[in-house]
């Protein structure tokens, strides 16, 4: 603990000039201050490079209590939008089974995980969000996707009329800031956390008329 | 409850004697049945235990929750008001081995044990008495053991 | 790609599906088997190491840490829990509880702070660390949380703790506040309190440290915010770093009032 | 030496409440550690409660009763003063005994 911080110092010395309250620093030398409190508390383990404390536009802008000024969430959401990468040969579905596992299993990315490939990361849906009833452990962070594809009345997602709502989920999964800027959601596509195979797992289980979530 | 303290120097004799003695005062325990706990089947285990079919009771108690929050720690108690038990017995249907624990009861305790084991999946949950008229008595409840938790 | 925005409010119109009343009674059974539990919490076992360890002379000085000043004096340990994090004029810092218990552990035991910061949890002095902060949270049981926000640095570690909540960053875009940032939220079936506000008594910052029942480990305030950057796929926060320590401040100030059950029983 | 039991002997009418929590891994036997390896089942075999130094009850567990063990049961016609003792013993042969006073 001989470790004594730069600000920590100036704050003293502001403090032993007598009459220091938060209110002679401003807000906008405590942002300062608070990043610099996230370079020197971290350090890299594992895959969990130092990288990850390094914003990007949206991560940034999305960290206060109150949310960006509307032509900043334009800009993520527009950037958001053209990062999607559209599934190869335009299959979106695969395995709802898959899916299923996937949307289970919370795991992958932490500094006690091997590797960072995405065949080690789950989709991990039901920590946020009910999707098919018969798992009772569900999160509420997200809303409910019991029922996603039938409530949306797809019945073939070959269907040309099906494909907004198909295309929709993609994005979303892909990349969740293209429809809200500061969605709780990560980015699975473009963060590399999923694969496309793995996301259209995922979609299958939300969308495919025999997935149990569609029954 | 007593003071720490207390506890402490006072367990601190009841060691040293137990060492120079090197037997616990009065105590004919019984050697420890690994056969039982092996047991991977109810069958098995009355098998190992030299004890008769048993048959479903409303005499005999089991306590549990319905869900368990984890599965690393799910409270389970036996119990059962009919005179005359010998033993009572906690079984998970669906661990590797389903004997969790078993208890000697004497006249000086009531047939009424309470503990806490571990569950690798939801199952079927037992409670059984041992009588000591060869009747084989249990309870059963199914406990849910749930995810919870990032999950990471 | 002109459908989208269309679609999107669509299928914002349609995202509310309705969440059974199976949920209901699953949070019921949950809860019914917290209560269950209640009694005999393995904490108490801790609770009984750390006691001791206060108590014994130990380290290159052979010294108690019964003169340790957790805030309200050398040696008193009733009530300091609820006060912590706090600033200290001897070593001119606001601490946490386990950054205060380093500075004692350093200056009258003998032991090198940053190479018990350095320990991995559990292992070696980290473990008396842990057991201590067991028994020092439990001399404040049933008391209110009460942190002063008199010195300029214990407000200005609010404002960075603040700030430090709302941080996103990393991989899947989380910050403390994607998890604890409004009400009546779950994760799985596990409800998170909303540690933006006082989220009411023996919840959130008034319930650390606590039994982990799921990995059998007692788990300090520290050990707790560890694991909350771990899941929130950040990289390795350091032990008692001024980070995690305005955290504290920020959660324990905003739980003002918030009756303490330390240590608790967790899943 | 393992720690210290909690004990806990609480007379509720002609009966006293016994809770006990002890200190113990309770390692199964199926579990691997981080290179793969399984861990050694380690786990309490045996117990005895004793009430004024009489066996009132003998219990056999197996590693599936959770790490750190709860133990909760009832002696009969226990009074305020007596002496309750708890004895464990694991599959290496280690044990423990502590004693509280029934309050």
């Amino acid at each position: 603990m001989q470790r004594k911080h730069l600000i920590t110092a100036a704050a003293a010395v502001l403090v032993t000039a007598g009459c220091a309250t938060v209110s002679m620093v401003t807000p906008a030398q405590l942002d300062e201050q608070a990043l610099a409190l996230h370079r020197e508390a971290f350090r890299e383990q594992g895959i969990a490079k130092l990288d990850r404390i390094e914003q990007d536009l949206g991560q940034k802008a999305c960290s206060s209590p109150n949310p960006p000024p509307d032509a900043v969430v334009q800009q993520i959401e527009a950037q958001a939008l053209a990062s999607v990468k559209w599934p190869t040969g335009g299959v979106y579905l695969g395995d709802w089974r898959e899916g299923e596992k996937l949307a289970q299993n919370g795991r992958g990315m932490t500094w006690t995980d091997a590797t960072a490939d995405t065949k080690a990361n789950g989709a991990q849906c039901y920590n946020c969000h009910q999707i098919d009833q018969k798992e009772i452990s569900f999160g509420t962070i997200g809303p409910s996707l019991y029922n996603y594809g039938k409530l949306r009345g797809v019945k073939d997602v070959t269907d040309p009329a099906a494909a907004p709502i198909v295309q929709y989920t993609w994005a979303k999964l892909w990349n969740s800031k293209a429809y809200s800027a500061c969605s709780n959601m990560p980015r699975f596509g473009h963060a590399k956390l999923l694969s496309e195979q793995q996301i259209r797992d995922v979609m299958a289980l939300l969308l495919d008329p025999k997935s149990p979530v569609n029954q | 409850m007593m003071n720490r303290r207390d506890l402490l120097s006072h367990s601190a004799k009841l060691a040293a004697l137990l060492a120079t003695t090197g037997l616990l005062p009065g105590v004919a325990h019984a050697a420890y049945n690994a056969a039982a706990f092996d047991a991977k089947t109810m069958a098995d285990l009355m098998k190992a235990l030299g004890a008769g079919t048993p048959t479903e009771s409303k005499d005999v108690s089991i306590t549990a929750p319905d869900i368990a929050e984890n599965g690393a720690v799910v409270p389970v108690g036996a119990s059962t008001a009919l005179a005359g038990v010998r033993k009572l017995a906690i079984l998970v249907e669906k661990n590797p081995a389903v004997l969790s624990a078993l208890f000697e009861v004497t006249d000086s305790v009531d047939a009424n044990m309470g503990t806490r084991v571990k569950m690798g999946q939801s199952s079927n949950v037992y409670a059984v008495a041992i009588m000591a008229d060869g009747r084989v008595l249990y309870a059963m409840k199914e406990v849910k053991v749930t995810l919870g938790g990032c999950g990471g | 790609m002109k459908f989208i925005p269309l679609l999107a409010a669509t299928a914002a119109l349609l995202a509310c599906g309705a969440v059974v009343s199976q949920t209901k009674t699953a949070s019921d059974g949950i809860a019914e088997y917290r209560k269950m539990l209640e009694d005999g919490n393995p904490a108490e076992l801790f609770e009984a190491k750390g006691e001791d360890l206060w108590k014994t002379a130990r380290g290159p000085k052979k010294a108690s840490l019964q003169a340790c000043n957790l805030g309200l004096g050398p040696g008193v340990v009733k009530g300091a829990f609820v006060q912590l994090p706090r600033w200290f004029a001897d070593t001119g810092r606001v601490q946490d509880l386990e950054s205060r218990l380093l500075t004692c552990m350093e200056t009258l035991q003998g032991f090198n702070a940053a190479e018990i910061a350095k320990t991995g949890f559990d292992k070696g002095e980290q473990a008396t660390l842990t057991a201590l902060s067991a028994w020092i949270s439990s001399e404040s049981r049933g008391m209110k949380m009460a942190l002063p926000q008199a010195h300029a640095e214990e407000r200005r570690f609010y404002e960075l703790g603040k700030r430090a909540f709302f941080f996103r960053g990393g991989p899947m875009d989380f910050s403390c506040a994607s998890c604890h940032g409004e009400d009546g939220k779950r994760i799985r079936l596990q409800d998170l309190p909303n540690l933006t506000k006082n989220p009411g008594d023996g919840l959130g910052f008034a319930a650390w440290p606590a039994y982990r029942v799921s990995s059998g480990e007692m788990w300090s305030m520290q050990r707790r915010l560890n694991d909350c950057y771990r899941q929130q796929r950040f990289p390795y926060p350091g032990y008692a770093s001024d980070l995690t320590i305005a955290l504290g401040v920020y959660m324990g100030v905003n739980a003002q009032g918030a009756q303490s059950i330390a240590p608790a029983l967790k899943r | 030496m393992a720690d210290p039991m909690r004990i806990r002997a609480q007379v509720s009418g002609d009966k006293a409440t016994v809770r006990v929590l002890m200190s113990h891994e309770m390692e199964t036997g199926l579990r691997k550690d981080s290179a793969g390896k399984l861990i050694p089942a380690w786990h309490i075999q045996d117990v005895t409660a004793l009430h004024n130094g009489k066996v009132v009850m003998t219990a056999q567990w197996g590693p599936s009763v959770s790490k750190n063990p709860f133990l909760q049961f009832n002696v009969r016609g226990a009074k305020a003063g007596d002496k309750i003792t708890i004895t464990w013993k694991d599959n290496k042969g280690e044990s423990r005994t502590d004693e509280a006073t029934v309050s």
